[in-house]
């Protein structure tokens, strides 16, 4: 892609969506805010003009929606003001979350890679293991989670692995689903001729198997990348509010901050944009080097 | 052509069944003969696993073997929680290998156990957690308060079915439903429009992506204050979180027909909508389904986890919350039960559906 | 030294000065002790966490340690720092409750997770029924905050008065916009943030004298925070609090609910909160041992 | 003559690809009249499958000229001028054999009745008759091809691509279908330009022949065919036949990179 | 004459449709000796493919025997008995030209030198040196399948399973390839099963000709075919050579459906 593509493919719409959403939210800022306002203002008996009304809908402490200069203001502080890796910088608490995550998603990736192959080539698996595969995602493990942070904190595991183990449950399973189509898809014509090389499993899932299910492999990563980051965030709200994006979720809530809650859904979406260029970038490499054809 | 066949699995089971020999009776209330009868069985099904006998005669003798072994164990533990020894883990050990091996044995026979197998294998597996959690629970005395039995979960799911019905209706007949729809249905419009116009979905994917990842614990409350405290703001969480996967899924859905299938359409100068209609659209079903079947687990996870916010007194979130406060973790385990019931069911029914839709894709026809 | 872990029941906040106090001033080394303090939150059940063994004490509320103790958890009040109930139910002095009577047809808001029984008592008590309806009150599950009042979806809350009623306050209403209903002055508190161990830990005396030890030391940590509400706040914050100027009020209310910090349960408290849960079907039989003076009673010598 | 339908002026095509450009077409110049049979052959990626999808506005030339109809070749293509035979059949997995012939005219809009009759008669044609029910991958490779032939016959188009329609197809078929599209053209006077391996069988159809040579793909010579509107199979042995079968063979052999 | 290679008795297969049953081959009955070229041909659909599927263990008949030197065809497969090329070039997409001839190489486990020299010399062979790095999509139909060959060739089998591989190539490289094929399996004395749609390809290369005939597919007729081990081009124009190919046509055109 040349720098002119990218600004005319990417930055611009991009910019052009995140811009009409910036809008849409001011849009929603003043009717939100409106009804507590006006109930304040009848209680400290004041009258104000529209524009005084309008200002003040924006510049509440505790506001129902916070405007997006006060949760710019809010960042800005929380990032570049302090040092990065003091407790009050938002760029610690996501180091801290980013840091699960990725343990997570490592593992998760492995596991969800090692159960398709195994559901591919054991048909012992494929019947028994698939269906409950489906099942463990249906458990609500966000109600689980806590009980197992506790469960392992009482085995003396704590700190990052338990928030890992809930990212991995999380990731394996878009992995596993998405590998088992990926390593099913090679034609059949594909397939026949490997086997009239009469070669073994494990050289059709290395040549043949495996490089086709790239296209899903990454795709599924993507779904992946960002459950992790789900499972890494809802770990650590049963840790008592330590460290991590989580926590600074729940502290907000606590006290009503929601600028401080709406800043750090704001890291968790600059993590998550990271983490799924950063997968999405890995995979146009991998199919540029597959022989793709290129736009 | 010798009688003996070995398989790694009762090998495996035989010797933890000698093992427990070692710590006869193996647990408080369990006298020696019960004891020794589950080591017969055992006995039986492993080394009868292991002689070339029919399919059906093996199988016979590995569900007797396993599953009575394992009936005769967890009837061990009334009014010893807590007490089994090590020769009741060898022999619980031995039991789930025969039942490993009942499960191989009878998928490799798929052919001619035909849709029975295919139901009876997952069922087998499912009948083995239950098994081993309850003995594992009951055996080394986990307190309730962490990890109830299953059995215990299974008495409260009995004496309990009118508020997990009402649960149910709360949440999923009307948050998870609608939600669900509602969301699918834009996100795939959606899509539609922003194939259109590439504008759109160049500006919307990355949007896209970095929203799906957007925890819903911090959305949920937002939409409590929005939609209010009832089923609508649970809805709403369901819309967010399944409008996504499905606009991703869609527009990759959308790209993936064949280069020449669409220079075909092209020299009909075929319109978009037609395009659309009878190339794109039918190519882009699997992804489409991808997509469903995926939401169909989000949308389930999103209501309960958004009840965990500000909700009336009913609904499954709301009863795995508080139930895990007030220490009914049979009943926080009876909602989960009833979860994981639900979503496979949904998940199942849109398994079934995409095979008759896109009985055409190539991983149908291994 | 000795370990001891303690398990509080929600986050850093002043509503646990003493024990972060008596941490940061040295009291429990003092006493041979190594305290490691661990917060809880709204996920945090702290009967798990000691039913797992990943505490030896835990701060709980009473109506959750005797549903526990029904559970199969054996859990003992060893102390009972609080001696009022700090829970409340606020309604806006604008809106249609004004009395007791008014509730019928109403909305009201309630935490749960087992912080529900005093309002669950209270209900009882009034003979309202809480499934909704003409005639009885609809419940609300409430969330964190206090945005359920602000947004006029109850029509009253639950409050603690060191917590959320200042947010309230932080929130733009003043005292007279609000009416309260308080427990405690309604005679209907149940007994609160008390101390709790296992009972089977209680037969071996140097595990005693260990809780004996503590104890003490969180009394003095307790007695210093109330004459140093200013320092006990900054210490909450190094400790992971938030906002240093609603700690210091939290401090000051926190006092009030304690009063003479001697630890010790007074048995009629204990007979009506054991009673209320009883008539409530919450707890199914009369508790036996479920507190012992052993520990407040060595602590004299 | 006719009126020219085709013409092409110094067309040339370059492909970009990741080690190196590939210089397709050069300088292709011709002009085709209408109710021309026109041939291409020549040796394996010579460009003509490159050149018949400049025609059709599958492939953007990156220097020269092509109209057709006397319109760009885009606007050809909106108005549905010519119907194109791909070289593999492109079936779509998901119809069955009848309604993927359906397909064209479904996006033309025609009724149900007249779809049924020219799928009915263009199945007849090609010799699938009793196969409407199948999906493509339950046919063979041959009856596939012959499925994609009557899909593009059934939208009878004034212009006909076609890319080596008949290549999987055994000599009887083949010879049928030969014949079948000679009556068709003598009787509805398509314009055809065909792409072919086969010398006999382009001598058979063509009104002209152009023999191309690779590397980059020019046009290496342009032989006029005029063997009469009327012919039997059996003129495949007469002198004039083989005379211009011969000039075709030597033509093709001049341009090939075969030294031999 | 020479061991015995490939025995069929009284073969039968029957797919199983959406639409009722297909019986794809019928009571086929056939022996082939070692060092011998067969090849397999009548009209599309008639079940050649599927004949050559059932001998490389690709497909299981419904009733009869195959055998492959001696064994089942399935452990004939194991044993690598044969080299299979495809009706379709099947080229990996994500590798290139050079790395797809490779494959079965990197199966069998040969060393990088053998691989290279196996590689560099078959794709001499057909042509096809210069185009190592490029991807399957950069390439011509006719290119995508002469990979293909030289994919199968590089194997060096003992035995050749050919479908139809010379099917998209123009004259010229075909008549190259078809005296390659002949020089090769003179030299190795390989056994070869060709299915093809041209008549002068299989007597130019056979030493045995089986006429199928379709619907359901049985063998029509078996013809044999002695040219001699040394066959030059020109051999085509000799009289035994149009004997042959007349009875061939005659046969191809008895068990066609077609009734002209
Ligand atoms: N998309 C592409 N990108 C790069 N090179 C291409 C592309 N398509 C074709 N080529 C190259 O262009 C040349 C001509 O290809 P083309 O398909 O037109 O040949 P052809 O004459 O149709 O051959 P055949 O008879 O084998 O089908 C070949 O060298 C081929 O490698
Ligand atoms: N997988 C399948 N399912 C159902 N029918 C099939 C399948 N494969 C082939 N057939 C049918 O079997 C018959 C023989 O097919 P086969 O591919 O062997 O023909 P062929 O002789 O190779 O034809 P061609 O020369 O066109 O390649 C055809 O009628 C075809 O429709
Ligand atoms: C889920 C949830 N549970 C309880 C409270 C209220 N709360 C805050 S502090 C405190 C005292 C605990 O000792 C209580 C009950 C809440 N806000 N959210
Ligand atoms: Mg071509
Ligand atoms: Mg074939």
């Amino acid at each position: 892609m040349t720098d002119h593509s990218f600004i005319k493919h990417r930055l611009f719409p991009v910019g052009t969506i995140l811009l009409a959403i910036v809008a849409i939210w001011y849009a929603f800022v003043v009717p939100m805010n409106a009804p507590f306002q006006r109930d304040l203002d009848r209680r400290a008996g004041v009258t104000s003009t529209t524009a005084e009304f309008l200002v003040k809908t924006m510049t509440q402490p505790k506001p129902t929606l916070p405007a997006p200069h006060q949760v710019a203001a809010n960042l800005w502080k929380n990032t570049l003001m302090v040092k990065p890796w003091s407790k009050r910088s938002l760029i610690y608490h996501s180091w801290i979350t980013l840091s699960a995550t990725l343990l997570g998603f490592a593992m998760g990736t492995a596991l969800g890679v090692a159960i398709a192959i195994g559901i591919v080539h054991i048909p012992a698996l494929d019947r028994s293991f698939l269906p409950w595969i489906i099942t463990s995602q249906t458990i609500p493990i966000i109600a689980v989670a806590p009980m197992i942070i506790v469960l392992m904190s009482s085995i003396g595991i704590t700190g990052l692995l338990p928030k890992a183990l809930i990212s991995t449950y999380l990731s394996f399973f878009p992995v596993a689903v998405g590998m088992v189509k990926g390593l099913r898809s090679p034609d059949v014509l594909h397939l026949d001729m490997m086997r009239t090389y009469s070669a073994t499993p494990m050289q059709t899932l290395w040549k043949l198997r495996l490089p086709a299910s790239m296209p899903f492999f990454f795709a599924s990563m993507k779904v992946a990348v960002a459950a992790s980051l789900i499972g890494a965030i809802v770990g650590e709200l049963p840790t008592g509010a330590v460290a991590g994006i989580g926590s600074k979720l729940l502290a907000g809530s606590y006290y009503s901050q929601t600028i401080d809650v709406f800043a750090a859904l704001i890291a968790g979406s600059v993590v998550a944009i990271l983490l799924v260029t950063a997968v999405d970038v890995i995979g146009r490499i991998v199919s540029i080097r597959m022989g793709a054809k290129t736009p | 052509m010798t009688l003996f066949r070995p398989n790694w699995q009762a090998l495996l089971s035989l010797l933890a069944t000698l093992y427990s020999l070692t710590a006869v009776p193996f647990t408080a209330t369990m006298n020696g003969s019960s004891s020794y009868l589950v080591i017969a069985l055992l006995l039986l099904g492993a080394i009868g696993s292991m002689l070339r006998l029919s399919a059906m005669l093996e199988i016979a003798i590995l569900v007797v073997s396993s599953l009575g072994a394992a009936a005769l164990l967890i009837g061990g533990l009334t009014d010893a929680t807590g007490t089994a020894n090590a020769g009741y883990f060898a022999g619980l050990t031995a039991a789930w290998l025969l039942g490993w091996r009942l499960v191989t044995v009878l998928s490799g026979d798929g052919r001619n156990l035909g849709t029975l197998s295919s139901l009876l294998v997952p069922t087998l597996f499912g009948i083995w957690v239950l098994i081993l959690w309850e003995a594992i629970v009951r055996g080394t005395g986990i307190p309730f308060v962490l990890l109830p039995p299953p059995s215990a979960i299974a008495v409260r799911v009995t004496t309990s079915t009118s508020i997990l019905m009402a649960d149910f209706n709360q949440t999923v007949l009307k948050a998870v439903l609608f939600g669900y729809i509602v969301g699918s249905l834009t996100g795939f419009i959606v899509a539609i429009l922003a194939d259109r116009y590439r504008f759109l979905a160049n500006g919307l994917l990355p949007v896209g992506n970095m929203a799906s990842a957007l925890p819903m614990i911090g959305v949920a409350p937002v939409m409590v204050i929005w939609f209010g405290f009832d089923w609508q703001s649970k809805a709403a969480v369901v819309v967010v979180m399944t409008f996504f996967p499905m606009l991703v899924n869609t527009i990759a859905g959308l790209a993936s027909a064949g280069e020449m299938e669409r220079d075909l359409m092209r020299t009909y100068a075929s319109t978009r909508w037609q395009s659309l209609f009878k190339l794109r659209l039918p190519a882009a079903m699997p992804f489409i389904f991808n997509a469903l079947k995926i939401n169909s687990t989000l949308a389930l996870i999103g209501a309960i986890v958004a009840e965990f916010f500000g909700t009336p007194v009913v609904g499954m979130g709301f009863r795995i919350s508080t139930e895990v406060g007030r220490m009914n973790l049979d009943m926080v385990w009876a909602e989960i039960a009833l979860a994981a019931v639900v979503g496979s069911l949904f998940y199942g029914a849109l398994a079934l559906l995409e095979r008759a839709v896109t009985f055409w894709h190539p991983s149908y026809r291994r | 030294a000795d370990q001891v872990t303690l398990q509080l029941k929600w986050v850093a906040q002043a509503q646990f000065a003493g024990y972060y106090v008596a941490q940061d001033k040295g009291f429990y080394e003092e006493a041979g002790l190594d305290v490691e303090i661990k917060p809880g939150g709204p996920d945090i059940a702290p009967e798990q966490v000691i039913a797992g063994g990943g505490a030896d004490v835990i701060v709980d509320w009473m109506g959750g340690a005797l549903a526990a103790r029904e559970k199969g958890v054996g859990l003992v009040n060893i102390a009972q720092p609080y001696k009022k109930a700090g829970m409340e139910l606020v309604c806006p002095a604008d809106g249609p409750i004004q009395t007791v009577d008014d509730f019928k047809g109403h909305t009201l808001g309630v935490w749960f997770y087992g912080n529900e029984y005093p309002f669950y008592a209270w209900m009882n008590k009034l003979g309202l029924s809480t499934e909704g309806g003409e005639d009885g009150v609809t419940v609300l599950k409430q969330s964190f905050d206090v945005q359920p009042l602000i947004q006029k979806q109850a029509d009253c809350i639950s409050v603690m008065t060191y917590n959320e009623y200042w947010q309230l306050m932080d929130a733009g209403y003043k005292p007279e916009d609000l009416i309260v209903f308080n427990y405690t002055e309604m005679g209907n508190d149940l007994l609160e943030d008390g101390l709790y161990t296992l009972e089977e830990n209680l037969e071996d005396p140097a595990y005693v004298d260990k809780m004996v030890r503590f104890v003490k030391a969180s009394m003095k940590g307790w007695a210093y925070a109330t004459a140093h509400p200013d320092e006990a706040a900054a210490i909450i914050i190094d400790n992971g609090g938030q906002d240093e100027n609603h700690q210091k009020r939290m401090m000051g209310e926190v006092a009030k609910l304690i009063g003479e910090p001697d630890a010790k349960l007074i048995p009629e408290a204990y007979e009506r909160t054991a009673k209320a849960l009883l008539d409530q079907k919450i707890i199914t039989k009369e508790p036996e041992g479920a507190w012992t003076s052993v520990v407040t009673d060595k602590m004299k010598m | 003559m006719n009126e020219t339908v085709i013409t092409a002026q110094n067309l040339d095509l370059t492909f970009q690809t990741n080690d190196g450009p590939v210089h397709a077409l050069k300088d292709i110049t011709f002009d085709i009249a209408e109710g021309e049979f026109v041939s291409l052959i020549g040796p394996s990626g010579c460009g003509k499958t490159t050149l018949l999808r400049v025609i059709a506005d599958l492939e953007q030339p990156t220097g020269g000229t092509v109209t057709v109809n006397g319109m760009t070749p885009e606007e050809a293509r909106l108005a549905r001028a010519y119907g194109y035979v791909f070289q593999q059949a492109a079936l779509f997995p998901w119809r069955t054999i009848k309604d993927n012939i359906a397909l064209p005219l479904e996006v033309m809009g025609l009724d149900r009745a007249t779809r049924d009759a020219r799928i009915a008669a263009n199945m007849e044609l090609v010799n699938l008759t009793g196969f409407e029910q199948k999906f493509p991958w339950q046919l063979s490779g041959g009856m596939q091809q012959r499925a994609s032939i009557a899909r593009a016959l059934a939208v009878e188009p004034h212009m006909l691509l076609m890319d080596e329609p008949f290549g999987a197809l055994d000599e009887i078929v083949r010879d049928h279908l030969n014949e079948q599209l000679l009556k068709l053209w003598a009787k509805t006077k398509k314009t055809v330009v065909f792409v072919t391996h086969s010398i006999p069988e382009a001598v058979f159809l063509s009104t002209k022949i152009v023999v191309m040579s690779p590397r980059p793909g020019r046009i290496h010579e342009i032989i006029d065919c005029n063997l009469g509107d009327d012919r039997p199979l059996d003129i495949r042995e007469t002198p004039e036949f083989l005379e211009i079968a011969h000039r075709v063979r030597e033509g093709l052999r001049a341009g090939h990179s075969y030294d031999e």
